[in-house]
């Protein structure tokens, strides 16, 4: 009879100290049975791993002791390439990093090319615009996380209600752009033109109508009890491990950080939404388990959903006619200079930076991808779960393997 | 604090390792928008960054507790140095700080920050493997995105790219 | 089919089987859970509700390439995938089928300047049934190349030897 | 209570205790010239009953993949299956059938050749072991037993031992964890289960599936267990928990678990080989749903039996064939319970799995059969 594949063989006593604890608290102790740690790939074609990574589990039965994340199954030379090509030719690019928030990645790199470009004036509706349009990719891009979360536990069903409204957001978007997924909408100065009559009301009618579907799928899945069961007390970041592996996003602000770029290094008209009491910042405060855990952080991204509809709502009553692009040349030349932009995008701090010699081409183009650095954490947390407990916490980090490896 | 507060906080605290002050060479203008300003950096001696980071994340007027992004720049072929550069965060005092190394080309080699931050970690793997810098007690150095066995570093400006991989024609 | 396979002449017999045995293919082209990059939400996009691909019973998305009929290269290959992309096809079980969606599975789309690690198209390791143009494909443009795959396979004898080309609708 | 005891006691005592089932009936009744040898007979009768058990089970998956299939589309705002075969896709699991057929015939290297060939074929045995056990009706049935519900949970435990055959044979870890998850979690639910089933049995005084039905036959064939003892509702949620577990299905398919383990044991298994599998998994579903109804839900009885019998026609075809639907519409009922179910709950935990096993199900089961003990004590007293 063949056996499955083995690692070295240990001896069968194991000292003391090596007693393990399971997650509910208690100690386990391995005494006289000869077990082997087994090697298990998850990856890079696995339904959990939420596209093409590779983690390499160590595992004692269910009980996972060590985990190494391996990227670079989509490692598509974006970097290199933003220093290749000019700097509007490279804007389609950015969609494509994560591209289920491809209107935040549009808006990230403009930021960083116009911070260069100090005489570029960008005018109030395109910035209005912008808004709107990165706000509602937040939630089409949270709404995937939600959905494929749903299924990294075992809910088939939330996945689909979260694309059916998903499509609607998609929908809009392609009518101010033609493009489903890959919008390339905000441009440098500003946004590509100026939305079709009637689309404003549009967005105000999907605003209402996904209050009540919020609700609906808070209480399905989030409250579900089973949920709860499966994802609180689960997957523990604290404040400190936040901190020193540089987490951002809904992954810092699940741990209990009450930081959020768009409030406190507010770019657009942020810092004028906020004064007017248009989003608030929702922390994880540990409601069904410990702070930091993966409910918590699940919970910090359905409340965003909201949040970034009160965003919307809010530019639909100060929007006004006028331009959305200023002056921009057909060929873009930057002035020398370097700058680093990072901006909220649904998983974090996506930052560019941006160096120029004062010709067609940027000299380095630096992508700070969140879900690269949020990834990071998975060596430290999984090790003591359970396998279905790793599972869940890599939907938790909610990454985006495009923008991981670029 | 901006950023020449922080600077002269640095010079007067005399930490290790500081070299000059480089404000931003593109024209600084008073706009609501903070973002749209050129960073401005602090040039480090690359041999002493690890004492530099220390001291920015345990003192407590700067208290940068997070490394946002660690990497590199080849400004181009001829150019003799390498840039190393580093962009920190302080959550509590809503304050960012851009700091720089220049590292020779003929030794590109400089100690790793995975000790004060375990964010460098990744990002110096992928500085490793695009730039071909040494990250001295690096606890990983293994290739991050490019294949184990993939030949040059890409991010360099004098790269030449690959014809074929494993039989696998690039053209 | 084994030994069954093209050992037939063409009759009124063989040809009915050959139409029962294909109309089961067509209509049950099971997906393989793979998806590599942007095109992936496409993917999932058809399989969810507002599209369904599950009208044409090729919903069954299979986690095991061993289940599954069709792999749908919905993305970028890089050369670190690309070998994981061969194995996963021959672990496959005949017949099996592929689509390559998108423009970087069929010639390395926006990356084939200057992405150094991609693959060029994914038919330079695997053969690819049928090839689906956009960046990334709409849905329809999808569904449109299942149905392509479905005429391909009503169109490929089974049971009785391939004399000579079949009318494209036989069905 | 009674008048229901004593008419439950009439209705047994109308059921033939010498049983003789249907095949054996077409037997007597076929004019068969004398020269065929008894054995013979035997054998075909047999072989009939085998075509019809396999028939039995191919219909039963048929038609609940298909019912999955738009019971989850119709869950999840959309269609499923539509074309295969015209109205509503009606023919899809015939064409996903035939295609299975076609698929390669694949053994993994490094796998272990025998047990991976065997495993579907014990899967699959076991499940028409324990389905020969079940009656359909009142006079169709392949084995009249005493001790139905007994060979049916005996006989239905040796999938356990074809799935872990599988994942161990199949030489993948995936497919190891799955077996592994698979002997654990049956081992935890077969204690819970039967003793929960201990409460109608306690209730009603027999094994016999046949008789367990006739008597719940009073109230208008609305006597049914669950309203004759308190403790069978609880008793039947607890059944019912256990017997999800037992099919592997969702919230408890952690088997196969999806998200987690690939495909879990059937990670290697392709084609015909897997279908048994699937084959299997709606088999037991029908089996674990047909049971429940027997023991808490009146099995073949209804108003509809009742109405009948009333008129005088027990012992007709149509008769049997009104039982024959209840207890098939009622088995349904249940296997469309435990699709919406797989449908809306998330997958819980290997180690809450087995805590809600271990530390919940199986000490309310007993706490259950006690109650439905002392329960039955008391009305004994009450009725003397």
């Amino acid at each position: 009879m063949t056996s499955p594949p083995q690692a070295e063989h240990k001896p069968s006593i194991r000292p003391a100290d090596e007693a393990r604890t399971l997650p509910s608290g208690e100690r386990e102790f391995f005494m006289d049975v000869a077990t082997s740690d087994l090697e298990v790939n998850m990856g890079p074609q696995h339904p959990a791993t939420h596209g093409v990574m590779r983690v390499l589990l160590r595992t004692d039965g269910e009980l996972v002791t060590g985990a190494q994340p391996h990227l670079g199954y989509l490692h598509r030379c974006a970097e290199k390439i933003g220093e290749s090509v000019e700097w509007l030719q490279y804007l389609p690019y950015t969609d494509r990093y994560d591209y289920l928030s491809a209107m935040n990645n549009n808006l990230s790199y403009s930021l960083a090319v116009e911070a260069l470009m100090p005489e570029l004036e960008i005018p109030r509706r395109g910035t209005m615009i912008r808004m709107i349009c990165a706000e509602l990719n937040r939630i089409a891009s949270h709404l995937v996380a939600f959905g494929t979360y749903g299924l990294d536990i075992g809910a088939f069903t939330p996945f689909f209600y979260a694309f059916r409204e998903r499509e609607w957001i998609q929908a809009l978007f392609e009518k101010i752009c033609g493009a489903r997924l890959t919008y390339s909408y905000i441009r440098i100065g500003g946004v590509f033109n100026d939305t079709p009559p009637g689309w404003l009301q549009e967005v105000a009618d999907f605003c209402d109508v996904f209050e009540e579907k919020w609700q609906e799928y808070y209480d399905l899945l989030i409250e579900n009890h089973i949920f709860v069961q499966r994802t609180a007390n689960v997957g523990v970041i604290s404040e400190e491990m936040a901190y020193d592996f540089g987490l951002t996003g809904p992954m810092l602000r699940g741990s209990g950080v009450d930081f959020d770029l768009r409030r406190d290094m507010p770019y657009l008209e942020y810092g004028e939404a906020h004064d007017a009491g248009a989003f608030k910042v929702p922390i994880g405060t540990g409601e069904k388990g410990t702070v930091g855990d993966c409910w918590d952080r699940t919970q910090v991204r359905m409340v965003e959903m909201m949040e970034s509809l009160g965003l919307v709502r809010w530019c639909l009553e100060q929007i006004e006619p006028g331009p959305v692009i200023g002056d921009v040349p057909r060929v873009i030349k930057v002035p020398p200079g370097e700058a680093y932009v990072g901006i909220e995008n649904p998983r974090g701090e996506l930052g560019h930076y941006m160096h120029s010699d004062g010709g067609k081409i940027a000299t380095r183009c630096r992508v700070r991808a969140p879900s690269f650095v949020n990834l990071a954490v998975l060596e430290d947390l999984m090790p003591g779960t359970l396998l279905a407990d790793s599972v869940a916490i890599i939907g938790s980090t909610d990454i985006v393997i495009g923008e991981t490896d670029r | 604090m901006d950023f020449q507060a922080i600077a002269d906080h640095l010079s007067v605290a005399q930490v290790p390792g500081l070299l000059s002050v480089e404000l931003p060479r593109s024209p600084d203008k008073e706009t609501k928008d903070k973002g749209r300003s050129g960073l401005p950096y602090l040039c480090v001696e690359p041999s002493r960054i690890v004492e530099f980071l220390t001291f920015c994340r345990d003192d407590d007027a700067l208290g940068f507790e997070v490394l946002v992004d660690l990497t590199a720049s080849d400004p181009s072929a001829d150019d003799e140095n390498l840039w190393i550069l580093i962009q920190l965060l302080s959550v509590r005092h809503r304050q960012r700080l851009g700091i720089k190394c220049l590292l020779p080309k003929s030794a590109l080699s400089m100690p790793s920050s995975t000790k004060v931050y375990r964010a460098a970690q990744w990002h110096e793997r992928e500085c490793m493997e695009m730039y071909g810098v040494t990250f001295e007690d690096h606890p990983d150095p293994r290739n991050m995105l490019l294949p184990d066995d993939w030949v040059g570093y890409p991010m360099r400006k004098d790269y030449e790219f690959p014809k074929e991989y494993h039989g696998i024609s690039c053209e | 089919m084994g030994i069954l396979e093209e050992a037939f002449e063409e009759n009124v017999l063989t040809t009915r089987v050959d139409w029962l045995l294909n109309w089961a293919k067509l209509n049950s082209i099971w997906p393989m859970t793979f998806g590599l990059a942007c095109c992936a939400i496409e993917m999932m996009a058809v399989g969810a509700a507002h599209h369904d691909i599950d009208r044409f019973g090729a919903g069954a998305f299979r986690a095991t390439p061993r289940q599954a009929d069709l792999m749908i290269v919905a993305g970028t290959v890089n050369f670190k995938m690309g070998e994981r992309v061969k194995r996963l096809y021959e672990q496959m079980a005949s017949p099996k089928y592929v689509i390559a969606m998108g423009a970087c599975a069929t010639g390395g789309g926006p990356y084939f300047k200057y992405g150094y690690t991609v693959m060029k198209g994914v038919d330079r390791i695997i053969p690819v049934d049928v090839y689906i143009a956009g960046c990334p494909p709409r849905p329809e443009a999808l569904l449109e190349g299942l149905m392509t795959l479905q005429d391909k396979i009503r169109r490929t004898p089974v049971i009785r030897k391939p004399a000579r080309l079949q009318p494209a609708d036989e069905a | 209570m009674l008048a229901l005891m004593q008419n439950g006691g009439g209705a047994l005592a109308q059921t033939p205790n010498e049983g003789t089932n249907f095949l054996h009936e077409l037997l007597l009744w076929l004019p068969l010239p004398e020269w065929i040898p008894g054995w013979a007979l035997i054998l075909g009768a047999v072989g009939a009953g085998v075509g019809i058990l396999v028939g039995l089970v191919s219909l039963i998956a048929l038609w609940s993949v298909w019912m999955e299939r738009k019971v989850s589309g119709h869950m999840q705002c959309r269609n499923g299956p539509m074309y295969a075969g015209g109205w509503h896709g009606w023919a899809q699991t015939i064409a996903d059938g035939i295609k299975l057929f076609q698929k390669e015939d694949m053994i993994p290297i490094g796998a272990d050749r025998a047990l991976f060939v065997l495993s579907p074929a014990i899967v699959l045995a076991s499940i028409f072991g324990a389905l020969a056990a079940l009656p359909l009706s009142y006079d169709w049935y392949f084995a009249r037993m005493d001790l139905g519900i007994f060979t049916i949970l005996a006989i239905g435990s040796t999938t356990t031992i074809g799935v872990i055959m599988a994942g161990w044979a199949s030489n993948s870890k995936w497919s190891l964890y799955g077996a592994m998850r698979e002997a654990a979690q049956v081992v935890a639910y077969e204690i819970p289960l039967g003793i929960a089933l201990m409460v109608p049995l306690i209730t009603l005084g027999t094994f016999s599936l046949l008789d367990a039905s006739a008597l719940q036959s009073g109230f208008f064939g609305m006597g049914w267990a669950i309203f004759q003892n308190p403790l069978c509702l609880p008793a039947f949620i607890i059944f019912w928990i256990a017997a999800l577990a037992e099919t592997k299905r969702a919230p408890f398919d952690l088997p196969e678990a999806e998200s987690e383990l690939v495909a879990g044991f059937l990670t290697e298994f392709s084609g015909i080989r897997w279908s048994f599998f699937f084959m299997e998994e709606y088999a037991a579903m029908f089996l674990m749903s047909a049971v429940g109804a027997v023991f808490f839900f009146g099995g073949f009885e209804s108003p509809a039996t009742y109405a009948l019998r009333s008129a005088g026609m027990e012992g007709t075809i149509v008769f049997s064939l009104v039982c024959f639907v209840t207890l098939v519409l009622k088995a349904f009922t249940g296997v469309f319970l435990m699709m919406w179910l797989r449908w809306t709950l998330p997958r819980v935990r290997i180690d809450q799995v087995m805590t809600m096993g271990y530390k919940y199900l199986t000490p309310l089961a007993l706490i259950c059969v006690l109650g439905a003990a002392i329960w039955e004590a008391i009305l004994h007293v009450v009725l003397n």
